[in-house]
């Protein structure tokens, strides 16, 4: 059967990317971001998942206001990065897992969970920045990846409780599986941030350092957080942290199993003008 | 249960609803088409022509040639539709972010490295934050 | 406050638009199957709805295998008949109501629905033959008309109950908005049929008819029935039925209301493939 | 919960799961090209060449242009696709559906003005209906 071995989390910064993209990783601004990543590299070749379950939002890219599902699961083969107006990022095309995926999409949505299935779509920097700051500059992705997209663009946004919720029901679905694969399920996007208006700059540091110690210690009461919360206390892009909820109901010890160890946190203010926050929680074994 | 209306008292910020998006459809979807090369040369060599194949409102389209991205969010835009025009001027995300808190780009880039802008006093509309300028929507 | 005056329900076979659209109402085989909506002019004429929230599902029309969304509710202005290979039907456009529409999208997907909001999509027989049955040959439709699609294409289709507990979110959306409204939910497709394959032309009277009177006394317990049942018994087109559980979770005796009233009841085999079923439920007033 | 196995222990029938959609993407996709006049033009004036024009596997091709709807369902195709090449070739869904069971247009004509096929024998697979001939998939 298949197994969750990890649940990795991580801001989804486009300047990031950009920054990878254009060789500026060592420069006095960039370093300290990018150090908050060396840890990964070692530990994925320990972990070598063999798919990386991706839930990021989709910024107005492949979904416009055409067309808006709350929640969206790819089961295509392959998707190719998007060029989000400064051309695609040059990175290596995603290749998905339909199997799994289309797995998934039976499982939740005979549990009440209203998917979308998406077979044809480009992926934007809320997917690749997180491939590259988590593996690097490399050929090609080292591992199968499923995007799972929700929106955070459009309120009403889903619910933290929902999000919480549908990660349960993921992970369960992961779980019955039956071929033997190592699978991940990362939350991406956030911390602290807002892109707009006056208010634009917001950092809440106290905030997302709380949201991180309850991520790790008290997910469910985290899950009970209202939206509004998330948009006045860190900032109107702030919402995407109900994504973090997702990959963290996935784990083993929402559904009574031992508590998830804490391989890695780092936090980091600023990354253009964001918060940058990233934690990799492992299971016991 | 209406959107919490609590999302409408938070200061120098305009939550993107259905209602916005209504309003700002064109405009929204029009930044849309910024996504390919071709269409973002058109769009430089004439940015009237190319508005005028669009169902802006006037003031919409003003909003964009005068690249005011605070006016173009009160006119139904969202960050995430409007940051393709940015990248069309080659403009980064801090630099459309700044533009729109009136300050300069170099103090705006000063405030993030010292940790951004503070949540005290920017919580709720009436306290006396930084982001308290009244909201031109 | 806007009110739901009325459920309906109907078959929406394409052979009937066909019928309609080349006059051929009055053959012999088509007769019959017209007269069971000749009630409907009167009614109509005494109900005159502002506002028609139209259940159906998407015919591979709307929605290819590149995106297929469980549940997705118009919120766009209008909506043009679909070209579905035969050439569009002459019937007018479809006027939606974008404000009501997005109320009920915020609503329900606060409750938990993960929808997906669409607002430019062209309607195909699916949404307008139940139109033309209804509404006869007209100009104009008489009434704004919300269009919601449920896929019932590619399996697993949303289940009985999850379609009856979504009516009954949208019977409250639709009670809370702030605006005099006249409002009817539709539930559209089947009844017993199966497009494919040597079990193709599979007729199930009995269970047509014990399945509309259960519609009426007992759809809270109608709607534990699984999907398995409609596809083996009705035919694998019959899970269509599901979507008639949303329209009747819409009215007030599922929230403790009064029962409604059976304003009309029909039942006629075959057009073309099908069954042919269309009742009518009214609201006490 | 994987899709209730019962689902493939009905005659006569292919439920489309992911598993078929996959099998039968590009055939579907193809079809629903066919909702555009030009590409019905196309496709009538040379039915390979267009079909060369997508992924489609030869035993799909040769199937399309076979018009064996019971291969291109086995081959991952759903119906509500296929439909639009009886579309094109200006075929009634009864037309299609009935060339599915091995009757005669006017047979399967007479069998649904009668009331249409009996649920009877035909509820699973291994019962005693008209309904119970092998699959071919
Ligand atoms: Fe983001
Ligand atoms: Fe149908």
């Amino acid at each position: 059967m298949a197994r969750i071995t990890a649940s990795l989390y991580t801001s989804h910064i486009p300047a990031i990317g950009a920054a990878f993209d254009l060789g500026r990783t060592h420069e006095d601004y960039w370093k300290p971001v990018f150090a908050g990543y060396d840890f990964d590299k070692d530990w994925m070749k320990r972990q070598k998942p063999d798919v990386v379950v991706l839930v990021y939002n989709d910024h107005a890219t492949a979904f416009s206001l055409a067309m808006i599902p709350t929640f969206a699961i790819m089961t295509g083969p392959e998707f190719a990065p998007a060029d989000e107006g400064y051309g695609a990022r040059p990175v290596p095309t995603v290749v998905g897992h339909p199997e799994l995926a289309a797995h998934i999409a039976s499982e939740v949505i005979q549990q009440d969970f209203d998917l979308t299935m998406v077979n044809e779509i480009d992926v934007d920097h809320g997917l690749t920045v997180p491939l590259s700051c988590v593996f690097g500059k490399v050929d090609a992705w080292p591992c199968k990846v499923i995007p799972f997209a929700v929106n955070v663009v459009v309120h009403p946004a889903p619910s933290g409780a929902r999000c919480f919720a549908l990660g349960q029901a993921i992970g369960r679905a992961i779980r019955s599986y039956p071929e033997d694969l190592n699978v991940q399920v990362w939350g991406t996007g956030g911390m602290s941030h807002q892109l707009q208006g006056p208010r634009a700059g917001l950092i809440n540091r106290e905030w997302d350092n709380a949201f991180l110690d309850r991520l790790i210690d008290d997910p469910a009461g985290l899950a009970r957080m209202p939206n509004i919360d998330y948009v006045r206390e860190a900032g109107s892009e702030g919402i995407e942290l109900v994504m973090w909820l997702i990959a963290r109901g996935a784990m083993a010890d929402v559904a009574g199993g031992p508590k998830p160890k804490v391989a890695h946190r780092f936090y980091h203010v600023p990354a253009s003008n964001t918060a940058v926050g990233h934690l990799i929680l492992e299971e016991a074994v | 249960m209406a959107l919490d209306k609590a999302f409408h008292e938070i200061p120098g910020t305009i939550v993107f609803d259905a209602e916005q998006a209504r309003k700002g459809y064109w405009l929204n979807q029009f930044c849309m088409s910024l996504m390919k090369a071709e269409n973002r040369a058109k769009f430089k060599a004439d940015e009237r022509a190319y508005l005028d194949g669009w169902k802006l409102t006037e003031a919409q389209k003003q909003a964009v040639i005068d690249r005011d991205l605070n006016r173009m969010m009160a006119l139904g835009g969202n960050i995430y539709f409007l940051s393709k025009i940015g990248a069309t001027d080659g403009k980064s995300f801090q630099q459309m972010a700044g533009s729109m808190t009136g300050m300069s780009e170099e103090a705006y880039r000063e405030m993030m490295i010292k940790g951004g802008r503070s949540i005290e006093g920017n919580r709720r509309i009436g306290e006396d934050g930084d982001a308290q300028r009244p909201r031109k929507d």
